[in-house]
């Protein structure tokens, strides 16, 4: 976020005034007012290289097309982007590219959201005059542990070399050769082992390094794709989940096919880990998607309905008799910063409850980038509300506990299931909040299928203190119910003080809430 | 077994590499060195040449890979460039290949068996008042005819 | 004794070979109808149901429909009033079948000395009689709408009710005339009476003397039939018809009444307008042509001349009411009553009232 | 009055033009059934299953996929007929195929034919001309739904 | 008026040795700009004359020099020696034979830009000429006219020979600045101009040899009289390397100015066994052909330009009437095919379609739309591309396929 922003001069693209920042280029102005200049090299992470030759422009008293991607903008500029000079040049450059292109676009991944193919859409549509045998290159090239590189693809923009070089700077990609035999490729027994790859396949314009985890699953176009945050640390990198909402008639095997990264600054920049990327399987693997009762209390048949007047109840008993000692709870911080929020709100100012746990994920290893040591998304925000995280204790969870809530699948990782089992055995009613099927939820009387991140709205505070909103991505599976519902309807039924829950219908409205109540999160709310 | 500098030579890349503000620029000079110290610029060298520039063995493949005088096969001892290039070309270049190619049993590109001659077609030499001209290992051949270049590889064998 | 026997037993063979005659009428009047209608429409038809490989022009095919029909499972829909609802095409098909009794065939063959007419009864008001029943017929359609319990089959049913008691007034009073003219209600003797000669020469068939009421009569009837253009009950393209609930054999009985009631139309205008089984100039004995000329003839000639002259005209008018089924398309129904209340009836009391005055002057 | 007369010419009219080809048709349908060849015949209709008409070139009939000389199918999986077929009777599954200049080829590849109505539009959309509809055949009936489901072995001929 | 500056002594042996050199009055030049003038006064020296460049655009030096900004960065001058252009080797000649003369050129202009280091950036190939100019640098440092302390003036520099490796494109200043930063010699965007921003992002002077050549001349002998050798707005004489069919090929010092018809008849002695003219590229490859009928043309920039053609390196290559205009056009088509760096797709991509095609009619199946192929992908080469070596390969081959059109539909 630039504190001021630059002075504002106006130039002229295609005889329409636009507004431009002073010292911003030609194609940025006209990426601000909705104007497409088509490009291949240029990538706003990198200083423009000037290779690919589709962003000319014509500018007025300039005797050549200039490049939209280098020229810096003047005031009363006067730039013209569809010009029949331009197009021509722009469609002369299109054939040239198309030339060398293998045009295998039926078996290439990036079909559909490959740049020449959109602007072969918007500038060609001309039959090909290229009869020459076209040069062969390698077409299957494995180059690290998820890319693959198709050098016939490949028109040279340089964006994998550079990404390589500037961001990750391990220098993996090289252009060898030159004149029409340039490729790019990986030094031989070396491969593009870094803990970005993955981006490689997103940034590449074309499809020359498509990614192994996608490759032939699927059609772009089939997916649609939800905007959320990565929660498997706690860098909180804002991400697109792309998902196949199915065929009519036919099954489909996969529901998420692929995270690409989401543009952001001030977090993620343009990126995002390989971890994030690849670790999408959490989100359809093994998730829960009905209530499950081990142990049927009296005939009641529990619904989302009645849920929360059942656990009202238990709990209500519990805090009448003035037994609150008795009840336990154990969290973990893939919670949202609501949820954590109303968690607190019920059961430490409310209910004074003081057996409070955290169950989450060992650490792991940062990168140095972007991956964070820190596995759980939310860990800050727990801190910031005022939880003090303290790991499970099982001795303590075992003497004295009446009534349990536990959430998340994480606590069986963390003890042995023999040990799990004997401190729960003393728990006289345990429910679990949980999105998998899980040998854990055998251990609880009622098991409450969840949604994940990816299905909910809420906010998460990252490792540096970014309060982040996300919508959701996905629809949870089956009777799933985001956390925040189900509380909010606890806090209400339980009577304390209800009216407060009352007014809270969403987590928009639980976040001004909690801004009001805890100064940390107020800054963020505007 | 990696391949290394003699002590002379590495003395001499010092020496160089302490022209240039940067040692990557010392780069161009190194590899000549190189090619002429081991006839080629095969991995173990390009591997070589890295560590001593603090570089990427890849930024050196992309070097010698992009300039036609770095060649990453070894080369016959001696190297015969015959332009190919207008001037050269006006004048009889063209025959002159097919008369080396002949007289040498390679084509161009090629190395002889005893590996003793590789020939060369290269773009202009910057010879042009001396055409059809050739370069063997540097020294300037001009106006040449089969009857001269008869002469030359003799004297060279 | 044996007298009322062999009188009973001849009156069964006649009941027996008219029924025969209609539904044979009935079953190769279904084929006619598409052999003809596709003659219309440049086609061919129905010519593949075969019999050993024999396939003769189609003519196999109304016995593969009815044995299809028989077999196709009879559905009755849950919430009809079943019995109703299977009553109806029993009802619709007794009523016009009852009507063939009063149809004369043909004058009367003497075998030995027994005298037989063939008519099944000789009614003195046979004529009523027909249009009687034919009325009844209405009970079928009705009963058919309404126990479907089925919003079309009551639309249609409710539609055919008014079409035809609408077209029985006109149906009725375009007979007005003829009665004026032959002065009885017996259809054997109408027809007795058109083998008179007019002027000599022209037989004085029902046709030259009320051509105006040939035309009513003609008109109406064909709406009786409830075919094309008068198939508003039906309209297959909009409400399917009273018989949208019905399947195989019933609905087969629907069918066929369609095209008995045309076969019931052919022999009332043959019977009434064309001189019945009458032959022009032959009487009894063989021709006697105005001219002068006789060709005298045996008996059993003569009366299978006069049988195939009925037969040949009853054949005529299916083929024209068939004509016109497969020409015209589809009143409206506004311009159906208009056309009924507006024109018919007041063309033939117009009929009545010229008839009266030429018969008075 | 004159109006409505000129109605009823018009119905007498076309009573006779029903008429007019009810007899022609008639006429020369007698000749054929009873062995007179005329030129003229009295009906187009075609006998279908022994006489058959033949099939336009661009009748659209039961699919079939194309293959590749070595028996492989010609398909990529590129998924556009999927993506075009308006009755959604398409799925196809994509799998890797060992030769890199080949790369993808469908793994599953079905067409439900009970869903199918024979638009032609995956037959237009093909980029590699791997799904054809020219197989001539038109008599598709099944006794069962399942066998309307044509996959791979059914749809390569 | 001396006929000759540059070449004038080139007849004499040794004269690449400093003392030969220093008889014929060498190195007064340096001592007259470094003991007696100021910077700005050699500047102004320099603009006056109208030196204009010699490595082919003709950009004028001295104004080239002035925007060199004032910065406490280290300032470079790259002497541009990577001869690449086919037809040219000036300086070739001015190297072997004069290298005094280049290195006191570089010594006045680092002087007058406030220069500490030089590089002279010389073809990989002319490795002979490369120890020849190292000869003769250090020998320049032992007489004192090299390293610290430059005849007490309290100048430093230092010059190194860095050699190519064989690259065209190099040839191109941005690119051969790629080249001695030691990556891969493709060009940079423009602007930002080496001037401000070139080697290692320092501002840097890129010149000619033939350019730097001339300084020593310009100071010694005046601006004025530099500019009457040559044409008021351009000064000086100009080399003319002249190759191909004529009987005695070889450079020649000539007022700028003189006639190609001369140059070809009278300087180089006409036609090589008498053959008959049929064109001539007047300035170096890049250059667009001119047919015979044209040659009557003064050789100097602007004449040129309105004969939609270029002065370019003032290399003459003569084509005889025996050579098949397709061979030029092959020969052509294959040298920018095979140097096009491959950075920007209508250079790499066109000039191999261009090659390809050519090829492919040179083998006898080519079609008639073919030409109006190369003309299309030519024109669509122009233009478009980031360095000007698109340009130079789209000239050549779009006047040879205009001009020559006929003869090249005969072989289709």
């Amino acid at each position: 976020m630039q504190e001021k922003a630059n002075e504002m001069i106006k130039i002229f693209i295609d005889k329409e005034p636009v507004e431009a920042e002073q010292g911003t280029t030609v194609l940025k102005a006209a990426e601000r007012a909705g104007i497409h200049i088509p490009h291949l090299c240029y990538h706003p992470a990198f200083p423009p290289e000037g290779s690919c030759r589709m962003c000319l422009v014509e500018i007025e008293g300039f005797p050549k097309l200039e490049l939209a991607c280098s020229t810096v903008v003047k005031d009363e500029m006067k730039i013209s982007a569809k010009s029949e000079r331009v197009v021509k040049a722009r469609k002369a450059v299109l054939e040239f590219l198309l030339a060398e292109h293998p045009l295998d676009c039926p078996i290439c991944d990036k079909a559909g959201d490959c740049k020449l193919q959109d602007y072969y859409d918007e500038y060609g549509l001309f039959e090909s005059q290229f009869k020459e045998a076209k040069e062969k290159r390698e077409k299957k090239l494995k180059i690290g542990k998820s890319l693959i590189l198709d050098q016939e693809r490949c028109v040279l923009c340089t964006r994998c070399v550079r990404f390589l070089k500037e961001v990750t700077t391990t220098q993996d990609l090289g252009v060898f050769h030159r004149g029409v035999h340039s490729s790019v490729n990986i030094y031989e027994g070396a491969a593009v082992e870094n803990n970005y790859s993955g981006n490689l396949a997103e940034i590449c314009p074309v499809g020359a390094i498509t990614d192994e985890d996608f490759r032939f699953k699927t059609r772009s176009w089939f997916l649609k794709e939800g905007e959320s945050i990565c929660p498997l640390c706690s860098r909180g990198c804002n991400i697109l989940i792309e998902y196949h909402p199915g065929f009519p008639r036919f099954e489909v095997p996969k529901r998420v096919y692929r995270i690409k990264a989401r543009e952001n600054p001030e977090v993620n920049d343009f990126w995002v880990c390989d971890r994030g990327r690849y670790g999408y399987s959490y989100l359809d693997e093994h998730r829960a998607d009905k209530i499950i009762m081990n142990k049927i209390e009296g005939e009641n048949v529990l619904t989302w309905e009645n849920i929360s007047e059942y656990l009202g109840e238990k709990i209500k008993r519990l805090s009448s008799a003035k037994k609150t000692s008795g009840i336990a709870l154990i969290l973990h911080t893939w919670l949202s910063n609501e949820e954590l929020f109303l968690l607190h709100k019920i059961f430490k100012d409310d209910l004074k409850v003081e057996k409070i746990f955290f169950a989450d994920l060992p650490q792991g290893e940062a990168d140095g980038y972007l991956l964070t040591s820190e596995t759980s998304p939310n860990r800050r925000g727990a801190q910031e509300i005022g939880f003090d995280i303290k790991p499970v204790d099982l001795d303590a969870l075992a003497s004295g506990t009446d009534f349990l809530l536990a959430f998340g699948p994480f606590l069986s990782g963390l003890f042995s299931p023999k040990d799990l089992k004997a401190a729960l055995n003393t728990v006289k009613r345990k429910v679990l909040f949980s999105s998998y099927t899980h040998e854990l939820n055998s251990l609880f009387d009622i098991v409450l299928p969840v949604a994940l991140i990816a299905e909910k709205e809420g906010s998460l505070t990252n490792v540096e203190g970014k309060v982040q909103g996300f919508q959701p991505a996905l629809e949870p599976p089956g009777e799933s119910l985001p956390e925040w519902k189900v509380l909010s309807d606890l806090g209400k039924e339980l009577g304390i003080d209800s009216k407060f829950y009352s007014e809270l219908p969403s987590p928009e409205a639980i976040l001004i809430e909690m801004g009001k109540k805890i100064p940390f999160f107020k800054k963020k709310n505007d | 077994m990696s391949p290394e500098f003699s002590e002379k030579t590495k003395k001499k890349i010092e020496e160089i590499v302490a022209r240039y503000p940067q040692k990557e620029a010392a780069i161009l000079p190194v590899l000549h060195i190189t090619q002429q110290e081991f006839g080629s610029i095969s991995a173990e060298e390009e591997k070589l040449v890295a560590r001593i520039l603090g570089i990427k063995p890849i930024s050196v493949r992309e070097i010698v890979t992009f300039y036609t005088m770095l060649s990453r096969e070894s080369l016959g001892k001696y190297h015969i460039q015959v332009c190919s290039n207008l001037s050269c070309s006006l004048l009889g270049a063209g025959n002159f290949v097919d008369y080396l190619v002949e007289k040498l049993g390679i084509e161009p590109g090629e190395t002889t068996p005893d590996k003793k001659f590789t020939l060369s077609t290269v773009e202009c030499l910057g010879a042009c008042e001396r055409a059809p001209c050739m370069l063997i290992n540097f020294n300037y051949y001009g106006e040449m005819d089969p009857k001269k270049v008869d002469e030359i590889l003799d004297g060279l064998k | 004794m044996t007298e009322t026997l062999y009188e009973t037993l001849i009156i069964f063979i006649k009941i027996v070979c008219a029924l025969v005659w209609l539904l044979a009428c009935t079953l190769y009047l279904t084929w006619l109808e598409r052999k003809e209608s596709a003659l219309i429409q440049d086609r061919v038809g129905a010519n593949r149901a075969s019999i050993f490989g024999i396939r003769i022009i189609g003519l196999f095919q109304p016995f593969a429909d009815a044995i299809k029909m028989i077999f196709k499972e009879d559905f009755v829909p849950s919430f009809s009033r079943k019995f109703l609802h299977t009553m109806a095409p029993f009802i619709s098909f007794f009523f016009v079948a009852i009507t063939i009794t009063a149809i004369p065939f043909g004058d009367t063959l003497r075998i030995g000395n027994r005298t037989i007419h063939l008519q099944i009864l000789d009614f003195n008001v046979g004529l009523l009689f027909i249009l009687a029943m034919l009325s009844l017929g209405i009970y079928g359609i009705i009963i058919s709408g309404w126990a479907s319990n089925n919003k079309y089959a009551l639309i249609g049913g409710m539609r055919g009710a008014a079409q035809v008691i609408s077209y029985e007034v006109a149906l009725g009073l375009s007979l007005i005339g003829l009665i004026m003219v032959y002065p009885s209600l017996r259809l054997s003797s109408i027809v007795l009476y058109q083998g008179e000669l007019l002027f000599g020469f022209l037989p004085k068939w029902g046709i030259f003397l009320q051509p105006l009421g040939f035309v009513v009569f003609l008109l109406a009837a064909l709406a009786e039939t409830k075919r094309a253009p008068f198939d508003l009950p039906e309209g297959e393209s909009e409400i399917i018809g009273f018989f949208t609930e019905y399947s195989g054999l019933k609905w087969g009985l629907f069918m066929m009444v369609d095209f008995m009631e045309v076969i019931i139309v052919s022999t009332l205008l043959t019977t009434l307008f064309f001189g019945g089984w009458q032959v022009p100039w032959l009487a009894s004995d063989g021709f006697h042509f105005p001219w002068g000329g006789e060709l005298l003839l045996s008996h059993v000639v003569v009366v299978l001349l006069q049988v195939a002259a009925f037969n040949i005209k009853v054949f005529f008018f299916c083929w024209l009411q068939i004509l016109i089924r497969w020409t015209y398309p589809r009143f409206r129904y506004d311009q159906l009553m208009d056309f009924g209340w507006k024109l018919l009836v007041p063309l033939s009391l117009v009929n009545i009232i010229g008839t009266g005055i030429i018969m008075t002057l | 009055m004159i109006k409505a007369l000129r109605y009823f010419i018009e119905i007498i009219r076309g009573s006779f033009i029903t008429g007019r080809h009810f007899a022609s048709n008639f006429f020369f349908r007698c000749l054929k059934v009873l062995g007179i060849k005329t030129k003229r015949k009295g009906a187009e209709t075609i006998q279908y299953p022994e006489q058959r008409k033949e099939i336009a070139s661009r009748h659209r009939s039961l699919h079939r996929l194309m293959t590749r000389p070595d028996g492989k199918p010609r398909c990529v999986a590129c998924m556009l007929c999927v993506t075009v077929c308006p009755s959604e009777c398409i799925y196809v599954e994509a799998a890797e195929d060992p030769d890199p200049e080949i790369q993808k080829y469908p793994a599953k590849f079905i067409i439900d034919l009970s869903r199918c109505c024979f638009c032609g539009f995956c037959v237009e959309a093909c980029p590699e001309d791997a799904i054809r509809m020219d197989t001539g055949n038109v008599e598709l009936a099944e006794y069962s739904q399942d066998d309307m489901i044509y996959d791979l072995d059914k749809l390569i001929r | 008026m001396k006929e000759k500056v540059l070449t004038e002594h080139f007849g004499l042996e040794n004269l690449y040795k400093i003392d030969v050199y220093k008889k014929q009055g060498g190195y007064q030049a340096t001592e007259k700009a470094l003991k007696k003038m100021k910077p700005e006064e050699i500047l102004e020296e320099v603009k006056k004359a109208n030196l204009r460049g010699r490595g082919g655009a003709g950009f004028p030096a001295g104004v080239k020099w002035s925007f060199v900004p004032d910065t406490d960065k280290p300032k470079y001058l790259c002497v541009n020696a990577d001869e690449g252009e086919p037809g040219t080797f000036k300086d070739r000649y001015i190297m072997s034979h004069n290298p005094h003369m280049l290195l006191e050129g570089i010594i006045i202009t680092s002087f007058c830009v406030g220069i500490h280091a030089a590089f002279i950036y010389i073809r990989g190939e002319y490795e002979a000429i490369a120890l020849r100019l190292e000869q003769a640098i250090s020998e320049a440092y032992e007489n004192g006219f090299l390293g610290k302390n430059i005849l007490e003036s309290g100048f430093d520099l230092d010059i190194f020979v860095h050699r190519g490796a064989g690259a065209y494109i190099c040839g191109e200043e941005t690119a051969l600045l790629e080249s001695l930063e030691g990556k891969r010699g493709v060009p940079r965007l423009k602007p930002p101009f080496p001037a401000s921003v070139g080697l290692w992002q320092c501002p840097t002077v890129i010149n000619n040899v033939e350019t730097i050549s001339n300084i020593s001349h310009i100071i010694l002998n005046g601006a004025e009289w530099f500019v009457k050798q040559g044409l008021p707005k351009d000064g000086g004489t100009r080399i003319f390397g002249v190759s191909g069919m004529v009987k005695n090929p070889g450079i020649y010092e000539l007022p700028l100015g003189t006639s190609l018809k001369d140059i070809i008849f009278k300087h180089a002695g006409g036609m090589k066994e008498g053959k008959k003219l049929k064109a001539v590229i007047p300035g170096g490859m890049s250059a667009p052909i001119l047919t015979a009928d044209e040659i009557n043309i003064k050789m100097d920039f602007d004449s040129l330009v309105e004969a939609n053609s270029m002065l370019g390196s003032a290399a003459i290559i003569v084509i005889d009437e025996k050579t098949s205009i397709l061979d030029v056009l092959k020969v052509v088509t294959k040298f920018y095919s095979h140097e096009s760096c491959g950075q920007c797709t209508p250079c790499r991509i066109g000039n191999s379609w261009i090659n390809k095609i050519v090829k492919r009619i040179a083998e006898g199946k080519g079609k008639k739309e073919d030409i109006d192929s190369i003309l299309r992908l030519a024109s669509n080469i122009e233009g478009n591309t980031l360095c000007p070596l698109g340009d130079a390969a789209a000239m050549p081959i779009l006047s040879i396929t205009k001009k020559f059109r006929k003869e090249l539909e005969s072989h289709v």
